[in-house]
């Protein structure tokens, strides 16, 4: 179905060129006259600061070239520069819509470098926060999917007023709604009053009948069925070869979930399922979100019953002033988008001596170009949004 | 109908046209008369527009688990005691709308082709203005009695698409051509579905009047059954025909394509700005209050009354009760359903509505032959009718959703 | 009654004029439109409502974008290139002898007919009577009529389709 | 999966003239990387990703270090005999001695088929200014293609084979490479909202030497 | 069934259209002017400084201008000028206090590190986010009288959170006197023990006072 684009020998590279007229006419030898249009930076579909230039054929994508880096503002250099609590903070601001399992992923890579233990209700609570911003994440992008495929808002602010409950309760554990700031090196912050585990509960409890409200008004939906099946197939082998992470590779049928494969904090304690999708296209993208909603809905009841008592924070942990011995670890953990990791190198001073984000974001939209070859401009806005980026991430 | 519906109420409008027009001089009174009658039209429909605008977003609003618009009072100075306290539920929200669309500034594209750019919201809104004048409002409330009605309708409908043209090509910008070639596509491929759910009610009613067709539809069996045309097989298959074509026609909803924001930004309006854009948003409304208009008058039994009883109730209030209920079909559509894609849209239309249409004629032509068949020979007839529907929609129906269906998941082990 | 008369003629022959004469050729389609509009304008002034409403209905509707569709296609449409040759002698004399003709079968044709008395009130055709006679006399010819527009529809298309010859290979 | 050690000795014996190097990681999560010279690092790359008990098919990060120089002073402690035959006494020679500076690129390999943890390697360039050339892994593994393209605009290093080398967050006309140690950064300090100290000096310095932003102050005040 | 699964969405969305006229669960729209928007205790906005008196704000400030905060602070936006001079603070202990206390409300993005590192609970979240001013330069950078508010208000809007910390300061301050009371009466101890032997010879005392004063 996507055949690889012909090199385009002929056709001048866009970014040279200076920033011209968003719509121009390109002449390439294959196909002729093509009309190349700039989709992005300011567009109402590409979910941030986003630019696709896309070679069209008349309604047809031939060629298209992501551009990033507008909202770059060297996230690493800043946290080379800072103490290492310091740049907790910051990871909030890398992926915006889920600062908790960002912030534990930061942790869980200090803790590493460190050699710090963390509690066992600290483990509890991080395993349910990260689970709650998975819930959130996957909610935010179904819904932003139905309003690039043409709905007015209606399941967007469906899904916004069961997500704004869940960051209801982040605001009043963290003190705030979504730059949580809450985890540390050796266990978490503030420990959560006994009412706001029962409210948790009950919202938990109650979170699947929205999601079956939300299938019965969306997953049997005819155009929905259309406009999604078949749209941005992606092959597993060339998936798992391009680095491709999370639900958009599970999409395709690779059973690859790190909560599984590293089993990291406590997630071996806890029995949930991975979902497959077997077609690898958009359909299953958005499915397998909704289903990794009802397994974390699970988890999160499970976690709930059996959270034990006891302190948050390792005693022997310090606050500020971490100065690690000389040596470099890297940690991941499933975010909601794919595999996020930290790498950090240490040459025993109070900053990282090098600091990077694996961020899945980016690295999800490699075969971005050959996902939407062959499909027409409207098709091109779906795939993007069922890739799921988030551009604080994308361009750190 | 017994003589006594004509309860004052009836006749008011009617009686008030003609003492203002017996007012005037002999030579002046055609002029009159034409003219009282259009400038009602206009007030009640312009009105009616202003207030589609609200309701809209309120009932979006309200589908979506929000409050519409409802900040919007009467200005301040108004002799109302206790308006500072009341918000009138934000109605005024359309004079706001109106005002800030009259004093926005009206850019016009520096290469735009100025004579065509002004031209096209002026054709648009009077083709789609013009068709107003067979509708059928009340018991003889019809602006022009046509014997060529609904033939009148559809040509005066069949305009737009031209001034959608001019729109998309004076503007001189790649985004309103390509819009602009995308609606026409999309217009003319559901003309013709439109065009032929309305043929079957011409059959049976044998006449393209649209007063006869309303008074073809005045019966009720047992006082309680109205013998509207949708109550028929046929006619249900030709008024869910016609609403798919209506929402087609007049760019909304499952097919607004032409100002799908996640494609082309705002189609062939892209370059309009200030009161031009309000005009072509004004014309949108009317063509769809013209087209629900129609869908009522043709199947829903125009300002004929649901029940024998509620007789003596002004036929004109029907027309309106129905007209609103239309509307908000519509509305809700809106607010559920997605866009389609262009392809898609027009596979639709050509490979399930028309066949669908043709059939359904035929069904008619079946229905109007059989119309003297009583006793148990009637339930025949109403089962082949009701077979000619739902056998071709099942069997094109599948053909058409091959190969999408819900999907079952796996599990990783 | 003759003032309207001699406004609807005026604006069909202006508007055929100023289409002839325009060098934008979507100026032309457009004013083309007008003047079918005059065309339908004057059947309404004769009375013939049904005819005048199809008349807008098929041409203002839909032949109109054929036409427009047809110059948007081929990408005639910009003034730059449109090529007017200078009118030699020869040109301008067989254009003279085209003329010269055509006037003379319609001059015949307009002599021999007989036109009935003006004061005549216009037969007030029914709908019902239309559609009774098209079908009974004319139903052949609305047939045929019928099949060789299908025929130069398809025609089209056909040959349309194949013009762009697009390489086989990278057909996605 | 065998340890790091025993990977070494299958690729010394798979490939005898390539020098692989184990660079061991004191920090505490002791993951220690393999060092790969630059020739055969693709070779090498290959093997490790078709290997039937490897199978690392997922490149999960790619990075880059920058090593400036650094002078090391190494202190050797040599005991010198006394001649008078009392103690020997002991002498601290410093030698100071520069270490050439390098960029480095690391990859952190993973197998999705056979589901087993990372194994690092580390490629480095010869030195920071000129010789800054890398065989790029993007043919091997496609998921260092934006990685690698980052890796070239934030530290300078050239990927050769690389299908489409351009800058990917700083834009193109964009001359240093910010991520490098020495980056200096550029004192148009224009605008800053509430400056303060040392931002106050910089922005100061700054509108005087721009004529247009010291004639804009002038009206200003 | 074509068109089943529509017909499905369109009573979701009709349940969810009558459901918003009486389900409070389903009507979320909260009209911000009219009706207040219900802050939870653990809101934070940006930091202010602990008086211990309404009275005299600038007088009692908890804060003794150790400058820890101003060095943890990740985007570097607090600005302190230490004071020359000494002041006794609440436990009658001098100390410094700051001349100048800025907080630059433009680059602080509330992250709560300084109220964490803060030594002296000098430094809390305030709950305010109606801060909006006219002028972006001076309006957003907040002084020390600005930041100043009393103990009371901290009370306020973070009730449990203010209990346990004046709880535990109150434990620290009596743990404090404790000591200095034991340090108190083990002088008192020594100098007694040094003053019990004067009555002896008078040439004793010298050696004593020598031997007691190691003692002490």
């Amino acid at each position: 179905m996507n055949s690889p684009a012909p090199a385009f020998a002929s056709v001048p590279s866009p970014f040279g060129a200076p920033s011209g007229p968003t719509v121009r006419a390109v002449h390439d030898q294959f196909h002729g006259d093509l009309l190349e249009v700039s989709m992005g930076p300011q567009h109402p579909s590409t979910h941030g600061v986003f630019r696709m230039i896309a070679s069209l054929d008349g309604e047809q994508i031939v060629k298209l070239k992501p551009v990033f880096g507008y909202l770059h503002r060297n996230h690493e250099k800043i946290a080379e520069n800072t103490s290492y609590l310091a740049s907790m903070p910051y990871t909030d601001r890398l992926d915006y819509l889920c600062s908790m399992s960002t912030n534990w992923a930061y942790a869980l890579a200090v803790e590493k470098l460190l050699g710090q233990s963390v509690p066992d209700r600290a483990q509890y609570l991080r395993v349910i926060l990260a689970e709650m911003t998975r819930i959130v994440n996957h909610s935010c992008l179904v819904g932003f999917l139905f309003n690039d495929l043409g709905t007015s808002f209606t399941p967007l602010l469906y899904a916004f007023r069961e997500r704004e409950k869940f960051i209801d309760l982040f605001e009043s554990l963290s003190g705030s709604r979504m730059m949580c700031n809450y985890q540390r090196f050796g266990g978490c912050r503030v420990d959560p009053t006994p009412e706001w585990l029962a409210a948790a509960r009950t919202l938990i409890e109650n979170f699947p009948r929205f999601l079956d409200e939300y299938e019965r008004l969306l997953t049997g939906n005819e155009i929905m069925l259309a406009r999604t099946q078949g749209i941005g197939r992606l092959d597993p082998a060339r998936a798992v070869n391009a680095g491709i992470t999370g639900p958009v590779l599970r999409a395709s049928g690779v059973d690859y979930d790190i909560r599984k494969v590293d089993a990291y904090g406590f997630y071996s304690r806890f029995d949930f399922r991975v979902p497959l999708g077997d077609h690898g296209d958009t359909y299953d993208r958005y499915m397998l979100r909704i289903l990794e909603m009802r397994e974390s809905v699970k988890i999160l009841s499970q976690a709930f019953r059996d959270i034990p008592a006891g302190p948050i924070m390792d005693p022997k942990a310090k606050q500020r002033g971490h100065r690690p011995k000389a040596g470099e670890a890297y940690a991941r953990i499933e975010g909601p988008k794919g595999e996020l990791g930290f790498y950090l190198l240490s040459d025993g001073g109070p900053n990282p001596y090098r600091y990077r984000v694996r961020p899945p974001s980016l690295i999800n939209l490699t075969l971005l170009e050959e996902m939407c070859l062959g499909h027409t401009i409207a098709d091109s806005v779906v795939i993007l949004g069922s890739i799921d980026i988030v551009l604080g991430e994308v361009d750190r | 109908m017994s003589a006594a519906a004509d309860s004052f109420l009836e006749r008011a409008p009617l009686e008030l046209r003609d003492w203002a027009v017996q007012l005037l001089p002999a030579p002046l009174q055609w002029i009159s008369h034409h003219l009282i009658t259009i400038v009602a039209v206009l007030a009640v429909f312009g009105l009616f527009f202003a207030f589609t605008t609200v309701a809209e977003r309120k009932l979006l609003g309200r589908l979506q688990n929000r409050l519409g618009p409802n900040r919007a009072g009467l200005p301040k100075f108004s002799i109302l005691p206790w308006h500072i306290r009341h918000k009138l539920f934000g109605l005024s929200q359309p004079f706001a709308d109106a005002v800030k669309a009259l004093t926005k500034e009206d850019i016009v594209p520096a290469a735009a082709d100025k004579v065509l750019h002004f031209l096209a919201p002026v054709v648009v809104v009077g083709f789609s203005l013009m068709t107003f004048a067979v509708l059928p409002f009340g018991r003889n409330l019809i602006p022009v009695e046509l014997d060529a009605a609904l033939l009148y309708f559809f040509a005066a409908g069949s305009a737009s698409e031209l001034a959608i043209f001019m729109a998309g090509w004076s503007s001189r910008n790649k985004y309103s051509l390509l819009a602009a070639m995308r609606a026409l596509a999309q217009l003319i491929s559901y003309e013709l579905p439109l065009i032929l759910s309305v043929v079957p009610v011409v059959l049976v009613a044998s006449t393209l009047s649209t007063s006869a067709i309303v008074q073809a539809q005045g019966a009720w069996t047992f006082g309680v059954l109205p013998h509207w045309f949708v109550f028929t097989p046929w006619g249900f298959a030709g008024f869910i025909i016609f609403l798919i074509s209506a929402l087609a026609e007049s760019n909304r909803s499952p097919f607004d394509l032409p100002e799908a924001e996640s494609e082309l930004v705002a189609g062939h309006l892209t370059e309009y700005s200030g009161f031009k854009y309000a005009l072509f948003f004004m014309a949108e409304y009317f063509g769809l209050t013209a087209l629900s208009g129609l869908g009522v008058t043709v199947f829903l039994g125009g300002w004929q009354a649901p029940c024998e009883l509620l007789y003596w109730v002004p036929s004109y209030l029907w027309f309106m009760g129905k007209l609103i209920l239309m509307i908000m079909l519509f509305i809700w559509v809106r607010g559920t359903l997605l866009r389609l894609r262009i392809d898609q849209l027009t596979r639709l239309s050509w490979q399930f509505l028309v066949p669908l249409a043709l059939l359904n004629v035929g069904n008619a032509a079946f229905w109007a032959l059989t119309a003297q068949w009583s006793g148990p020979l009637q339930l025949v007839r109403w089962a082949v009718s009701a077979a000619i529907v739902i056998v071709p929609f099942l069997v094109i129906g599948r053909s058409l959703s091959a190969g999408y269906a819900p999907r079952t998941y796996r599990y990783a082990p | 009654m003759t003032a309207a008369l001699l406004l609807i003629a005026v604006l069909m022959l202006g508007s055929a004029a100023a289409a002839m004469l325009r060098r934008n050729l979507i100026h032309s389609a457009l004013l083309l439109v007008a003047s079918w509009t005059g065309v339908a304008a004057f059947y309404l002034w004769a009375g013939a409502e049904f005819v005048a409403f199809a008349q807008i209905l098929v041409y203002a509707g839909a032949v109109s974008m054929v036409v427009l569709f047809a110059v948007l296609l081929t990408r005639q449409s910009r003034e730059a290139d449109l090529p007017i040759e200078p009118a030699t002698v020869t040109r301008t004399a067989s254009a003279f002898a085209v003329a010269a003709s055509l006037a003379a079968v319609i001059g015949s044709a307009v002599a021999t007919a007989r036109f009935p008395a003006a004061s005549a009130e216009a037969p007030a055709a029914s709908v019902k009577q239309i559609g009774l006679e098209l079908m009974a006399e004319h139903g052949a010819a609305l047939l045929i009529v019928g099949i060789v527009l299908t025929v130069a529809l398809i025609g089209a298309t056909v040959i349309a389709s194949n013009d762009k010859k697009r390489d086989p290979e990278d057909a996605p | 999966m065998d340890t790091l050690e025993q990977l070494r000795d299958r690729l010394a014996t798979r490939f005898p003239e390539a020098q692989v190097v184990f660079v061991t990681n004191p920090g505490a999560s002791a993951e220690h990387s393999l060092l790969l010279d630059a020739a055969h690092a693709r070779d090498i790359a290959f093997f490790l990703r078709d290997d039937p008990a490897l199978r690392l098919d997922y490149c999960s990060n790619a990075t880059g270090i920058d090593w400036p120089e650094k002078e090391i002073t190494d202190v050797v402690k040599t005991s010198v005999p006394d001649p008078a035959g009392g103690p020997a006494k002991i002498v601290e020679t410093k030698s100071v001695r520069v270490q050439p500076g390098y960029l480095e690129a690391v990859y952190h390999l993973f197998s999705v088929a056979l589901k087993h943890g990372p194994v690092v390697i580390r490629l480095r360039t010869a030195n920071r200014s000129d010789a800054v050339t890398l065989p790029s892994l993007t043919p091997v593994w496609r998921s260092c293609d934006f990685q690698e393209r980052e890796i070239f605009d934030l530290f300078g290093i050239v990927f050769a084979g690389h299908p489409d080398l351009r800058r990917i967050l700083m834009w193109d006309e964009f001359k240093d490479h910010p991520m490098r140690k020495d980056y200096v950064e550029p004192a148009d300090y224009e605008w800053e909202p509430t400056a303060h100290d040392e931002v106050l000096d910089k922005a100061k310095a700054f509108r005087a030497s721009v004529p247009s932003v010291a004639a804009r102050k002038e009206t200003a005040s | 069934m074509l068109g089943s699964g529509i017909i499905k969405g369109l009573a979701v969305t009709a349940k969810n259209f009558l459901g918003s006229y009486h389900d409070p669960a389903r009507m979320v729209t909260v009209e911000y002017p009219e009706q207040p928007t219900v802050l939870p205790e653990a809101y934070r906005n940006f930091p202010f400084l602990i008086s211990e008196d309404a009275a005299d704000p600038m007088g009692t400030l908890r804060c003794v201008s150790c400058q820890i905060c101003e060095k943890e602070c990740p985007p570097q936006c607090i600005v302190i000028e230490k004071s020359k001079d000494k002041k006794p603070d609440a436990t009658g202990k001098p100390q410094l206090y700051p001349l100048t206390f800025n907080i630059d409300i433009s680059v602080c993005m509330s992250c709560q590190i300084c109220v964490e590192v803060c030594p002296f609970d000098a430094i809390k979240m305030d709950k305010v986010f109606e801060v909006a001013v006219t002028n972006r330069f001076d309006g957003l950078l907040l002084t020390r009288d600005q930041l100043a508010k009393p103990n009371s208000y901290y009370h306020d809007i973070h009730p449990a959170e203010a209990a346990e910390v004046d709880e535990r300061l109150a434990a620290e301050r009596k743990a404090a006197e404790e000591k200095a009371k034991a340090a108190a009466a083990a002088k008192a101890a020594a100098a007694a023990a040094k003053a019990t032997p004067t009555p002896k010879p008078s040439d004793g005392p010298t050696e004593a006072s020598a031997k007691g004063g190691t003692a002490a």
